[in-house]
């Protein structure tokens, strides 16, 4: 397996926030995580980036233990769930971020960025601060700082919270995409149902501390509390109540 | 009425500022100025011509100052920074901050009087290296607390990005911290150059007089009976600060505001 | 923060850093308080015979160094007050006009003002025979010197005061720009206003307190740094009470070499007075983490 | 190094000692208040001994307290090899010096210029009611004298009774600097309230002291309110005394070196209407002096310096008004004829009164437990009062 | 009409953000605003509310200009996109904020405030500071704290974007109960479909810096560029998809 957790165990004071967490996820897969507020899905991110300690337990990536490692040694990239945008960056700046790090050249980072903004509808935005965005915009630059330097991993914190459903839709598949041509394996935690439907090989519910795995999508549509069927249920009643006016609209 | 009152309030305020520096140049400039006259009788260059053809080296001491105090400012701002990320990042940051403090207590020409002993014993008396070192002693504490408020969840949050987006150590430093801390490190700088071109009494002690910076060979003249070259002297110490704050203007106040 | 995160790489830079700041911050400070220590009980020093506490009984039986520390505590106290009021009153109304380079220039130029040329300066201006004086003798206000009020070296400690105000009131004007950026209290207080707050509640209720509690541990730096200041006491003051440091300086100046000790007393004293301040101070309660 | 530098005076003519001090760098430590003694030092004393001992001769700065620190320092830590060799002195400084036997020597009579220096002269040998031995070397001599603005004060007081009538009658405008002139002046006025200059000479007099202080205390508490700020605080120093004179709040002040204000008046500090004058019981009458500490590890070449400094040449060039204005210490009738003959063309003091005005009215230093005694009372019985 | 919204219009720069903006509200009315990310929606809450001045237009409330109020004279709340809560207090003073302005006795507040906790979920976070706090636990906080006031006017910022959706669902009905309780009048910023079609009594739909609000719900249904019809679709795949086994479950 690519990336296995272990034995995870994590606790805030008294708080048991992460409990005997143990996965596995196969290589270019991505493991879609729903959970509630709450439940310890940032915390299980941020242990495995390794930006918060574990208490016990281990993170192995393609066979090595990586536990102890420093974030920037892992290859992971985790993806704030917060849009953490460098106040003292541009846009530009902040998407071409990971890029300056590795020391490319100016004239490839300029294409890479201005591609990748293009893609994140952001090319009219570029040279302004962060704090000139819009709140959807501050979270497809921060998608877009993590995506562009193609890690290995992809720790992704609700990735597209804050987008309109045409925009989600349209980043879904870019992440999609770029995910299959750069062969990057990822996690990726959201809360809209049909999101974690379509962006995962897999799809985890995480309950008290810990993550169950769905062995298959069926599995996960088949089980009663995960909310699916309640969602199944509202679009036909709208449709039902819409009546034959709406039906036409859909069948079109 | 509210807007009107502000517009003054401000020109008013400048002009609070700028007398003392005004006033001093022109004291300096002054003789022969006796109660209750609210002129001078005599304006012209003579206090000067006297205390610059008396005061030899006076261009060693002020190059010789200005070293000292960009290397207690530079070493203290920035180790200042880096210990105190450990420092106020640490779970017993609470005794930690609280050690912080003693240098403090006691006052520097009273630490000096009780250091001198240690600095004689170690060799680091009448030279340059022990006035840094002693100087260093009490603008590091400073530095140290100053950045205590720079510390908190979203500067990590920041940290650990630049680390999670494959940055080193160095990246988080220079791409991230710096930048994000400049306004601070630029005030800690200036404060902490400050507090060694002004330092008197600790210098006097540890340097023995020996080590005569500009601060040593003026600060005579401010506490003796003529003022005249107190004012002097006072401009000798005040305008070179002033003039490195004007230069620096541009760089200085970018992120400060 | 009870969080430690990688401890195994932490605990090292960690350890380094520590111990860096107990070398350079600490070791220096404990050396000279033992030194005045053994001082004050003529275990030290070239004319010491032996320990004896005939020091510190005298020192406690005159008295004048409750005076003196009670004397520097108001004034420091009181100075300290002032200027955090004045300079959060100058930030606050003022913010946008700071935002201009020339102005920002004159809120730095003070600080370019030691303490001892801040001190001639209210001398020149202030006394009896000062600037002030010779106005208003030459507009009539007053027909001799005499008449001028007393500004400094007076009971009131006026000059003092007014001396340390125009040292740092600038600093905390900077201070208090610097976290009102960092801080996001525009938004704050925007978002106040949004939930319904006067501006006088959105002041109190969320910049004041935002401000004062991420400023709170330089302020009291400050507090020290004036009850310990030296230069301008010297200058500004009266000679009884004396703020403390004129007083250890003087004990330890002294003529009369076999009273030396006693300048240490004064100084061990006050180190431990303050010291145990200190830990009231700024041992934050567990519960205020925001620092 | 440990090593201590000692020099075999007994058996080393003055040749050999110096022989080898070119190319040595001696430190003095000096007070540097002033640009005309600075101007002496540093344009003519400097290059002077650079060029004809090849001596590098390095001031610092600091006076008697910061000696007697760096002393106590240095011995405390078993410093061989001092920081500073030569150092400016007064009679509070050698008696500090002296108990903490930080001064070397004897090493004055050694000095071939010492020749021109009258030893028998009790205002030279006795310093602080102290023989001086030869360990410590006359630089200058001077007098306490007051001084006023003749302009707005015609007849100032000269003794306790006008002075308690002056006060009364310009309340505000005297006061005594809490130092060592301060101090100082009080005993000039001890010795008055005696009955007459050689009341205070002799060994230290516990029942004397005990009983003139009384009548001082007295003195001033009675008056105090008419002093300077109400005589509720006192200047820390005489420069700050000097100052308050300057700018008009003081009527009087008063000063070594005949009052000082030569070079005050000259340099604009204070009206050329400014006149010292003598007390008429006296005032006190002492010489400064230059050392040599114990651990200076360039002896040889410090007294070299010193026997410069006291060279009729070096003296001369002092004494004039236009420089540090400081009376010679040199015997005029032991000087070279060439010198007598210079030092008649020297000009004379335009402002200050010169020793000889004085000498009807000189006081001797008394011993040194008077000041100790006078600086604590002063504390409790006035200004804490 | 309560709110009347006439002709607004913001640039920043060149960039023309709101243009020719107006509408009407009902008092007592929820409206649902749509709209693509970046489209201006977060502007036009700011300049209603008075955090932003707009270049020209005016705001009406309750028949009375208001468009150079300032904030705190409006009597509106507005509920940032970002949680931004106040770092120095901790969970409890946070909801408790506006309450502590209006001067009601501690007693009175300790009530409300712990009441609102439990319908926030938030009963065992009340003592934390908020960077303690999990995304959606802050998120909630904003939300308690701003409707706790019970303000004539709401306009909410995608209040529930960080929610999980059973979560999303108790805070939605939350939502509904104190606004008819309170007699609140709210425009309500979303990208959840669902969320719009729920909370909304009106639907509006912000494109190119102009806002449309739909007559009634159903043309909302029947306008094929709302991706409404986008939704039910991909549902009724699911249904289809997941066969007859998920057919079942949806209709126990
Ligand atoms: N202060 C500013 N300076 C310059 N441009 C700005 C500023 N604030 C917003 N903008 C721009 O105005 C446009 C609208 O921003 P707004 O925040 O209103 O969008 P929004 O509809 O709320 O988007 P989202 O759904 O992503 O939050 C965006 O293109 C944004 O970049
Ligand atoms: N630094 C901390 N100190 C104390 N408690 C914390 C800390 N960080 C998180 N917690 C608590 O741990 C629990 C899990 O938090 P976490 O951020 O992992 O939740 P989450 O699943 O990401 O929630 P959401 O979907 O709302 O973002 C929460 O109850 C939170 O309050
Ligand atoms: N003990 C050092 C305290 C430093 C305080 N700095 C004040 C600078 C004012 N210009
Ligand atoms: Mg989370
Ligand atoms: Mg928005």
């Amino acid at each position: 397996m690519f990336l296995e957790v272990n034995n995870l165990n994590k606790k805030f004071n008294k708080e048991h926030v992460v409990e005997a967490l143990s996965f596995e996820l196969e290589k270019q897969k991505t493991l879609s995580i729903l959970g509630k507020s709450g439940c310890g899905k940032t915390t299980m991110l941020k242990m495995i980036s390794g930006l918060v300690n574990p208490d016990s337990g281990n993170v192995f990536l393609d066979g090595n233990e990586v536990t102890l490692l420093k974030p920037e040694q892992r290859n992971m990239v985790y993806l704030y769930q917060e849009d953490l945008l460098f106040p003292h960056l541009t846009i530009f700046e902040n998407i071409a971020f990971g890029l300056r790090l590795k020391k490319i050249n100016s004239k490839a980072i300029k294409d890479q960025v201005d591609q990748m903004a293009h893609s994140l509808e952001l090319h009219n935005q570029l040279d302004k601060m962060p704090h000139q965005l819009s709140g959807g915009q501050r979270q497809r630059v921060s998608f877009g700082r993590a995506i562009i330097i193609n890690p290995s991993v992809l720790l992704l914190d609700e990735p597209f919270g804050s987008l309109d459903s045409g925009t989600r839709q349209r980043m879904q598949s870019l992440f999609k995409n770029l995910t299959r041509e750069y062969k990057i394996t990822s996690l990726f935690i959201t809360h809209d149902l049909k999101e974690a439907i379509l962006m995962g090989d897999k799809i985890g519910f995480m309950q008290n501390g810990n993550l169950h795995v769905y062995e298959s999508k069926q599995d996960f549509l088949n089980d009663p509390t995960t909310g699916v069927n309640q969602e199944i249920n509202f679009w036909k009643s709208l449709q039902i109540e819409a009546g034959s006016e709406l039906k036409n609209t859909i069948n079109e | 009425m509210y807007k009107n009152w502000r517009a003054y309030v401000l020109p008013f305020l400048v002009l609070l500022v700028l007398f003392p520096f005004t006033y001093l140049l022109f004291l300096s400039l002054s003789g022969a100025w006796y109660y209750p006259d609210v002129l001078p009788k005599y304006f012209g260059l003579r206090n000067w011509r006297t205390i610059l053809s008396s005061e030899t080296g006076l261009l060693q001491s002020f190059l010789m100052s200005t070293g000292i105090s960009l290397a207690v400012a530079i070493v203290s701002t920035l180790s200042g920074f880096f210990i105190s990320k450990t420092v106020y990042y640490h779970p017993h940051k609470r005794i930690l901050n609280l050690l912080a403090y003693l240098p403090y207590i006691l006052a520097p020409v009273v630490f000096a009087a009780c250091l001198s002993y240690f600095f004689l014993k170690l060799g680091l008396f009448g030279n340059v290296t022990g006035v840094i070192t002693a100087q260093f002693l009490i603008s590091f504490p400073y530095a140290l607390i100053f950045f205590s408020s720079f510390w908190n969840e979203r500067i990590k949050n920041y940290e650990n990005l630049v680390s999670t987006l494959g940055g080193n150590t160095l990246d988080r430093y220079f791409k991230v911290l710096f930048p994000l801390a400049k306004g601070l490190l630029l005030v800690c700088f200036f404060q902490t150059y400050l507090i060694s071109w002004f330092e008197y009494g600790l210098t006097s002690i540890i340097g023995v007089g020996k080590v005569q910076t500009i601060t040593i060979k003026v600060f005579m003249f401010i506490k003796e009976a003529n003022y005249f070259y107190g004012a002097l002297s006072c401009c000798l110490l005040i305008f070179p600060p002033v003039v490195l704050l004007y230069i620096n203007k541009k760089y200085v106040f970018k992120k400060i505001a | 923060m009870k969080i430690l995160e990688r401890p195994l790489l932490k605990n090292k830079t960690s350890a380094t850093g520590i111990l860096l700041f107990i070398v350079l911050g600490v070791l220096p400070f404990a050396a000279a308080f033992i030194y005045a220590l053994l001082y004050s009980f003529g275990l030290v020093g070239v004319i010491s015979s032996g320990f004896t506490t005939e020091f510190w009984v005298s020192v406690i039986k005159t008295g004048s160094f409750f005076k003196s520390l009670g004397y520097s505590a108001a004034i420091a106290g009181i100075a300290v007050f002032l200027s955090v009021v004045i300079a959060l009153w100058l930030t606050l109304k003022f913010k946008s006009a700071l935002e201009n380079k020339f102005i920002l220039m004159m809120v730095y130029m003070p600080l370019a003002i030691p303490g001892l040329a801040t001190a001639f300066f209210i001398i020149q201006l202030l006394a009896k025979g000062g600037f002030l004086s010779r106005i208003s003798y030459a507009s009539r206000l007053i027909n001799e010197s005499n008449e001028f009020p007393d500004l400094v070296n007076d009971n009131l400690a006026l000059g003092i005061i007014l001396a340390f105000l125009t040292m740092i009131i600038p600093f905390f004007m900077l201070l208090f720009l610097n976290v009102y950026k960092n801080e996001r209290i525009e938004d704050l207080r925007i978002l106040a206003y949004s939930l319904g707050a006067t501006s006088r509640q959105v002041r109190n209720k969320v910049v004041l307190p935002i401000l004062l509690k991420k400023t709170r541990v330089l302020i009291a730096l400050y507090f020290i740094f004036l009850l310990g200041s030296y230069e301008v006491p010297l200058i500004l003051g009266q000679e009884s009470p004396q703020m403390i440091s004129v007083l250890v300086i003087q004990e330890l100046k002294q003529y009369d070499l076999d009273k030396i000790p006693e300048g240490y007393v004064v100084a061990v004293m006050y180190t431990i007075i303050v010291a145990i301040a200190a830990v009231f101070l700024f041992l934050p309660r567990k519960r205020e983490q925001y620092v | 190094d440990t090593k201590r530098t000692t020099l075999d005076l007994e058996n080393t003519d003055w040749e050999t000692l110096v022989d080898s001090t070119s190319g040595k760098t001696v430190n003095f430590m000096m007070w540097q208040g002033s640009p005309v003694i600075n101007e002496y030092i540093n344009n003519y004393v400097v290059p002077t001994v650079k060029e004809r001992y090849g001596i590098n001769l390095q001031i610092s700065g600091g006076q008697g307290p910061e000696i007697v620190q760096l002393v106590i320092g240095e011995k405390q830590a078993g410093i061989a090899q001092g920081q500073v060799d030569m150092v400016w002195i007064n009679g509070e400084t050698f008696f500090q010096l002296r108990k903490l036997d930080g001064l070397w020597g004897p090493f004055v009579d050694k000095l071939p210029n010492s020749k021109y220096i009258n030893f028998e002269d009790p205002f030279i040998s006795v310093d602080f009611q102290q023989p001086v031995n030869y360990m410590e070397s006359p630089w200058s001599i001077s007098q306490f004298a007051l001084f006023t603005d003749t302009l707005h004060v015609a007849n100032p007081p000269k003794n306790l009774e006008e002075l308690e009538r002056f006060v009364k009658e310009n309340p505000g405008t005297f006061t005594i600097s809490n130092d060592f002139t301060g101090m100082t002046l009080l005993k000039s006025f001890m010795a008055e309230l005696g009955g007459s200059p050689k009341s205070l000479d002799g060994k230290f007099d516990q029942e004397k002291y005990d009983r003139l202080s009384a009548k001082l205390w007295d003195f001033i508490n009675r008056n105090k309110k008419y002093f300077w700020k109400s005589g509720e605080t006192f200047p820390k120093e005489q420069t700050k005394m000097k100052q308050l004179f300057a700018s008009g709040e003081l009527k009087i002040a008063y000063g070594y070196g005949e009052g000082g204000i030569e070079e005050n008046v000259r340099s604009g500090l204070f009206p050329n209407t400014v006149k010292g004058y003598a007390w008429d019981n006296g005032t006190i009458k002492n010489s400064n002096y230059l050392g040599i500490l114990q651990n200076a590890p360039q002896k040889a070449a410090a007294m070299q310096v010193i026997n410069f400094l006291i060279s009729p040449e070096a003296q001369l060039k002092k004494a004039s008004p236009e420089s540090m204005n400081a009376n010679m210490v040199l015997d005029i009738d032991r000087l070279p004829e060439a010198y007598q003959k210079l030092y008649a063309k020297t000009k004379t003091r335009k402002y200050g009164p010169s020793m000889d005005d004085l000498k009807e009215h000189v006081i001797q230093e008394p011993a040194p437990e008077y000041m100790i005694k006078l600086y604590e009372d002063f504390r409790t019985a006035v200004i804490e009062k």
